[in-house]
C-alpha cells in the first residue's frame, strides 16, 4: 500500500467506450493506488476486459481520462505505456523457447547479454522455473505457460501489472495454487496489479480491493470482507456468494431501522446494515447462509428461531448445505453447517428449528 | 460398405495405373510403348541429360516458376494480412473476386492475356508475360493458403509483442512473420508447382523460349521420343513427391505452433 | 507498410485486367479487339447462341464435368472416410500418393493416359476416356476437401446414433452424411470446375466430340471469331463467380454447422 | 434403492481393458443397484470413462464378466443394449431440431405419431424445455444442449443411464442448478444413473455410492460421507477434499490404537478410525481443515489445544481458510473457520490456539 497522502497511481475519470452503439463502458471512475492488489470482477460481458485493455492502451477510450503515473494516456500506444499485461491465453510466442519468450520485453532495454543473461533467470527464479529457460514454448503445461508470462511480464518491471483472466484455463488443484504464488508475487515485488475476473472467490482471496461491475458500470469498490459482509445491492450480494432474500418492512428510526419480516417477525438492525442506503417501507432482507445453524436436540440459543422441514441436502464433505422450508416465509432458505465430529447430517424431510442473529441481516431497499 | 470398399480401391489402383506405367516405360529398352517389356535401360534419361533444348525448356520453366512463386505469396501476404486485420466496404466480395482466376479455364485466361499483350499493349512476349500470367493464376491460392495462416495467428500473440515494447512494424517481423512462415512456405511450393505445370497460357504467351510443357508439347510429334517423355515424366513424379512431401511436413508444423488440432485438410 | 499496400492493389488491379477487358470487349461492336470501343452489341452473344456446334461442345463438356463431379466425389468419400476411420499399415503414404495427380504437369498425365488407352489396351477414345481422366485428376481435390469434412464429424455424434439404437449403416446415413454433406457439395463444385476448364488432356483424349475448351482452341485459328471468345469468357466467368459463392455458402454452412470457428480458408 | 434381496443390475467380474500395451483397467469387481445414484470419480487418465464405455458397449472388455440385469454383454453392441448415454460433449445432432433429436432413438419402436409426439413432449417437459422442440441445435445454450441430450436418453426408458461428466462443460452456477435437477429427475425416474466425473464436490453431493478410482484400478467404494470422513488410504483422502497429515507412531492396544502424534502428544483412537486397516508402528494421522477450530479470547475447550502462529489466510466469504504453523509439529496445517457474525477474520502473523477432537483423526498406515 502507498503512503496516505501520495497520489493514485492510476486515476479514470468518467471513462467512456463505445463500440458502434454498443455502450461497453460507462462514465468509470475509479482510483488505484501504487502497490495495491487490485480486481475487477464481474459476469462476462460486463466490461471488466475493455476496463484492462483501455488501461493497457490496446483501446482507447471514448471520452473521459486516464491518468497513469501522473500522466494523461491519450494517444500513448501500449508500448509506450509503464503497464505489461498477462493474457487471459498466455500468449507465450510459439516460435521462442522460455528465455527468448522471457527476454523479449529487454531487447531495445540497450543490456548486455550478462545483464540481460541475468535479469531473465531472476524473473524465471522468481516465478519457480529456474532452469526452463532452453523449454520449447509447446512443450510448457498451462501451469507453466502463465508463470512464463508472468516473468516475460515482470522482468521489464512496470509499475501495474495487469492480469486479465489469467487463471480461468487451469484446472482447480492449479488454480489454487497459483492463487496463493500470485499473492505472495505481489507481495515480493510490491508492483501494482490488476485483475480481471469473474470468479468471486478468486477476487476475494487476492485482492485489497474489488470493483464490481455489471454492463459497463461499477457497481461497488470495496475491500473483500465489507463487499462480502455489506453489499450495496442485492444484484451485488447474489453475485457475490449465495444470500437468502425476504420480503419486509423498514421504519427508520433514529439511528436504528425497525424491520417487520413477513412470517419472522420484527428486528431492530443499525444503520450500517443498509449499505446501499436506509429504505422506508416495503424492502427485503438479506442473510447469507453461514450466517444461520440449526440447532439440534435441545440446543438453545440467545438468537432468533424459526421451526421448519428440511426440504433439500446437500453433502460437500466439509460442509452441509440444506434448504429449510420456515413456517410463515414463502421460500425455502438455504444454510450451511460446518460437518463437525459428532454433529449429524440430517436428511430430506426431517424437522429442523434454524437460528440467527439479526446483527448478521443486511437491509436493502426494493 | 466392405464391398463398396473394395470396389473403390480396385476402382483408385485403376485410375492411378497410367502414372506407375510412367516409370516402367522410363525404363524399358524399347521405343514402341509396349508390353511385353523388353530390357531394362538408363538411356532415356541419358537422352534428356544430351539434349540442350529441353536444358535451356528446363532453365526457363524454372526461372518462370520462381519468379511466380514469390511473386504470388507476396501478393498473397498483402491480401491475406489486409483480411485478417482490417476490415474495409465491400471486404468480402473484393476478397472473393480475386478468387475468379482459380475457376476461370485457363484457356480463357490465356486468350484475353494474349490480346492485352499484344494487341492492345504491344509489348514482346518474353519470359517476364508467362511470369505476370503465372502470377495471376496463382495469386489465388496464395491468398487461400496464406489467408488460413495468418487467421490462425492469436491476435493477442501480436499485442503481446506491442506490449512489451515493439513497434507494428518489429512485432510483424519478429511475431507474424515467423508464424506464417509455414503458409508462406505452402504458398511458394504450390505456386511453385502450378507455374511448372501449367502449360496453355505459357504455350499463347511463349516467346523464343518455350516453358518445359510447351517443349514435351512439342516433342509429341516424334513417336521415337515418347520413351524420354516417359522418362522426364518419371522424374516430375519423384519431384511431385518430394514437393508434396517438404509441404506437408510445413504445414503439419504450422498446425502444431499454432497449437491446433490437425484437421487432416491438404491445402 | 502503407506503400507497400498500395502498390500491392496497384498490381493485382493490373493483373486482373485481362478478365476485367473480357466483357469490355464482349460488348464491343467491332471484330477487332482494339480501343477505342466502337459501339455497344450483344451480336456476340446472340452468334454464341446460333452456333450449333458450341452447343455440343458445351453439352459434351456439361456431361463430363457432371460424372467427374461424381465419381470422384465418390471416391472420395469412401476414402476420406477410411482416412478418418480407419487405421492401416502405411497410411499415411498411401493417402499421400493419392495426392500426386495434384502436382504433376497435366500434359504428362495427357500423354500417359493417352498411351495407356491407344497403345496398352487399344480403346477407342470417347467421352468416357476423358471421364476416366478427370477423374483422376480431380479426385485429390475431393479427397482433399472430404477429409476435412469427415475429421470435422465429432465421433460421439456417430456414437450416440449406435447407442440409440441405429446400426452402423443407418448411423452413416442419418448422421454421417447430413454432416459431410456441405464437403460433398463442395467437392461436386469443385470438381465439375475442374473438368469443365480442363483442356489439354482433353486436348489427347478427344475423340469425335470435343469439350468447350478444345472447340475454343479450335476457333483460335480465326481472328474474326475473337470476340465471340471474348463473349463466351465473359459467361464463363459469370458462372465461375456463382459456383464459388455456391460453394462459399456452403463451406460456411458446414463451418457453421460442425460449431467450428470461421478460419476463413477457401478450398 | 433395490429391495435388498435383487439382484445387483450391474456386475462387473474381473474386468481387465488393454489398448496395445496401456493397461486401462486393470481387473475390475463392481456391483451396481437397480435404482442406485453411481458415480465413477478419479482423476483424468484414471479409466473412469473407459469403464462406463465399457458398460455402454462403445469398448469390449479385454479380459472379464459384464452382466446387465442378468445377461452377459459380451458380443453384445452398443445399440442393443439397454442402456443410454450422455455425452460429455452432449452430441446433439446438429441438423436435427430439439424435437427430431430427442424422436432419434424412438425411430424403430414402431409407435404412432401421436405416440411418438406424447412421448417426447413428456421427456421434454420432464427436463424442463416444454415448448422447446422447434428450437434449432445450434440454439441452444450449453445447460438447454445438455437437458436435450438428457431428454433424449431418457425418452426410452433405459435400465441405466450412463453420462460421461455431463457438468464439466457448464459454468460454476449452471453446474450447482443442473446438479440438483439431475438428483431430482433420478428420484423421479428411478432409472440407475451412472455418472462419470472428475469433481469430487460434484461426487459427494450427488451421489448414493462411489468408486473412487487411481491408474485403472478402484480403490474404494463407499456412500459419500463415508467415503469423505473415512477413506481408505492417504490418497484418496487427498482425492477427496483436503486433508492434514502428521507422522505419528501406533500402537495396537486391544480394541483401540494409542497413537503418539510427533510434536502434539498422545490421543487414544478407535479401530473404526483406522479405515485402511489398523498400522502398527509408524503410521501418520490425518485430520480435516473443518474439524479444527481457532479458540477466540478466552474460549476454552474440552478438546485438545496446541499453540501456533497464522502463516497465511484466505478469505473466501462463508469462510477463512488459515494455514496455522504449530509449535513441535514440521509442517503448517490448515483449517477452515465458518465466518459468523462478531467472529473477527485474523491476519498473517497472528498468533492462534487451535483445538480438535481426537475423534475427527483417521490413522493410516505408511
Amino acid at each position: 500500500m502507498s503512503t496516505p497522502n501520495a497520489p493514485p497511481l492510476i486515476q479514470l475519470s468518467d471513462v467512456d467506450k463505445y463500440y458502434g452503439d454498443y455502450h461497453a463502458l460507462r462514465s468509470v471512475t475509479l482510483d488505484i493506488e501504487q502497490g495495491e492488489f487490485f480486481s475487477l470482477l464481474g459476469p462476462s460481458g460486463c466490461g471488466k476486459t475493455t476496463l484492462l485493455r483501455t488501461i493497457a492502451g490496446f483501446e482507447d477510450a471514448s471520452s473521459g481520462v486516464l491518468m497513469l503515473g501522473g500522466e494523461n494516456m491519450k494517444g500513448v500506444p501500449a508500448n509506450k505505456r509503464p503497464t505489461n499485461m498477462v493474457f487471459q491465453s498466455y500468449a507465450i510466442f510459439p516460435h521462442l523457447n522460455v528465455f527468448e519468450n522471457v527476454a523479449f520485453g529487454l531487447r531495445k532495454k540497450g543490456l548486455s547479454a550478462t545483464e540481460k543473461d541475468t535479469k531473465v533467470r531472476d524473473a524465471l527464479a522468481m516465478v519457480g522455473l529456474d532452469g526452463y529457460g532452453d523449454r520449447a514454448a509447446h512443450a510448457l503445461s498451462g501451469g507453466q505457460r502463465q508463470r512464463v508470462a508472468l516473468a516475460r511480464a515482470l522482468v521489464l518491471q512496470p509499475k501495474v501489472l495487469l492480469l486479465d483472466e489469467p487463471l480461468s484455463a487451469l484446472d482447480k488443484k492449479m488454480r489454487e495454487q497459483m492463487q496463493t504464488e500470485l499473492r505472495r508475487l505481489q507481495r515480493q515485488v510490491g508492483i501494482t496489479f490488476i485483475l480481471v475476473t469473474h470468479d468471486q472467490e478468486e477476487a476475494l482471496i487476492m485482492s485489497d480491493r474489488i470493483a464490481v461491475m455489471f454492463e459497463g458500470e461499477i457497481a461497488q469498490v470495496a475491500a473483500p470482507q465489507t463487499l462480502y459482509r455489506r453489499p450495496a445491492s442485492q444484484k451485488i450480494a447474489n453475485f457475490i456468494g449465495v444470500m437468502n432474500f425476504m420480503p419486509a418492512t423498514a421504519t427508520p428510526a433514529g439511528g436504528v431501522v425497525n424491520v417487520d419480516i413477513a412470517g419472522l417477525g420484527i428486528a431492530t438492525l443499525d444503520a450500517d446494515q443498509c449499505p446501499g442506503g436506509v429504505p422506508n417501507g416495503a424492502a427485503h432482507v438479506g442473510i447469507r447462509p453461514e450466517m444461520m445453524s440449526l440447532l439440534f436436540y435441545g440446543e438453545t440459543s440467545t438468537a432468533s428461531v424459526a421451526q421448519g422441514v428440511i426440504e433439500e441436502q446437500s453433502y460437500y464433505g466439509d460442509m452441509t448445505y440444506y434448504d429449510v422450508r420456515l413456517e410463515g416465509v414463502s421460500d425455502p432458505v438455504t444454510l450451511s453447517m460446518k460437518n463437525i465430529v459428532g454433529r449429524p447430517v440430517l436428511e430430506r424431510g426431517e424437522a429442523a428449528r434454524v437460528s440467527w442473529d439479526p446483527r448478521a441481516l443486511v437491509l436493502f431497499g426494493n | 460398405m466392405k464391398g463398396l470398399r473394395i470396389y473403390a480401391l480396385a476402382y483408385l489402383l485403376f485410375l492411378y495405373a497410367p502414372i506407375l506405367l510412367l516409370p516402367l516405360f522410363a525404363f524399358n529398352n524399347s521405343t514402341i510403348i509396349a508390353f511385353p517389356l523388353s530390357g531394362f535401360t538408363f538411356g532415356w534419361f541419358v537422352e534428356l541429360w544430351e539434349t540442350p533444348a529441353l536444358h535451356a525448356a528446363v532453365k526457363n520453366s524454372l526461372l518462370i516458376a520462381v519468379a511466380t512463386a514469390v511473386f504470388s505469396t507476396l501478393l498473397g501476404i498483402c491480401a491475406a494480412r489486409a483480411g485478417a486485420k482490417y476490415e474495409f466496404p465491400l471486404k468480402r466480395p473484393i476478397l472473393g473476386l480475386i478468387m475468379v482466376p482459380l475457376v476461370l479455364p485457363e484457356i480463357i485466361v490465356g486468350v484475353s492475356l494474349l490480346i492485352v499483350v499484344v494487341q492492345l499493349l504491344d509489348w514482346q512476349l518474353s519470359t517476364w508475360t508467362i511470369v505476370a500470367a503465372h502470377t495471376l493464376i496463382c495469386t489465388p491460392f496464395s491468398i487461400a493458403i496464406l489467408n488460413g495462416a495468418f487467421q490462425n495467428v492469436d491476435t493477442s500473440l501480436e499485442e503481446a509483442a506491442l506490449d512489451l515494447g515493439e513497434t507494428p512494424l518489429s512485432t510483424f517481423r519478429l511475431i507474424t512473420l515467423p508464424l506464417v512462415m509455414p503458409g508462406v512456405i505452402s504458398s511458394l511450393l504450390i505456386s511453385f508447382t502450378i507455374s511448372l505445370d501449367e502449360f496453355i497460357i505459357a504455350f499463347f504467351l511463349t516467346g523464343s523460349d518455350p516453358t518445359m510443357p510447351v517443349y514435351i508439347w512439342g516433342l509429341l510429334r516424334f513417336p521415337q521420343k515418347l520413351p524420354a517423355v516417359m522418362a522426364l515424366g518419371t522424374l516430375l513424379v519423384l519431384l511431385s513427391i518430394i514437393l508434396l512431401s517438404i509441404a506437408e511436413y510445413f504445414r503439419r508444423r504450422g498446425v502444431r505452433r499454432a497449437g491446433l488440432k490437425d484437421t487432416g485438410g491438404f491445402l
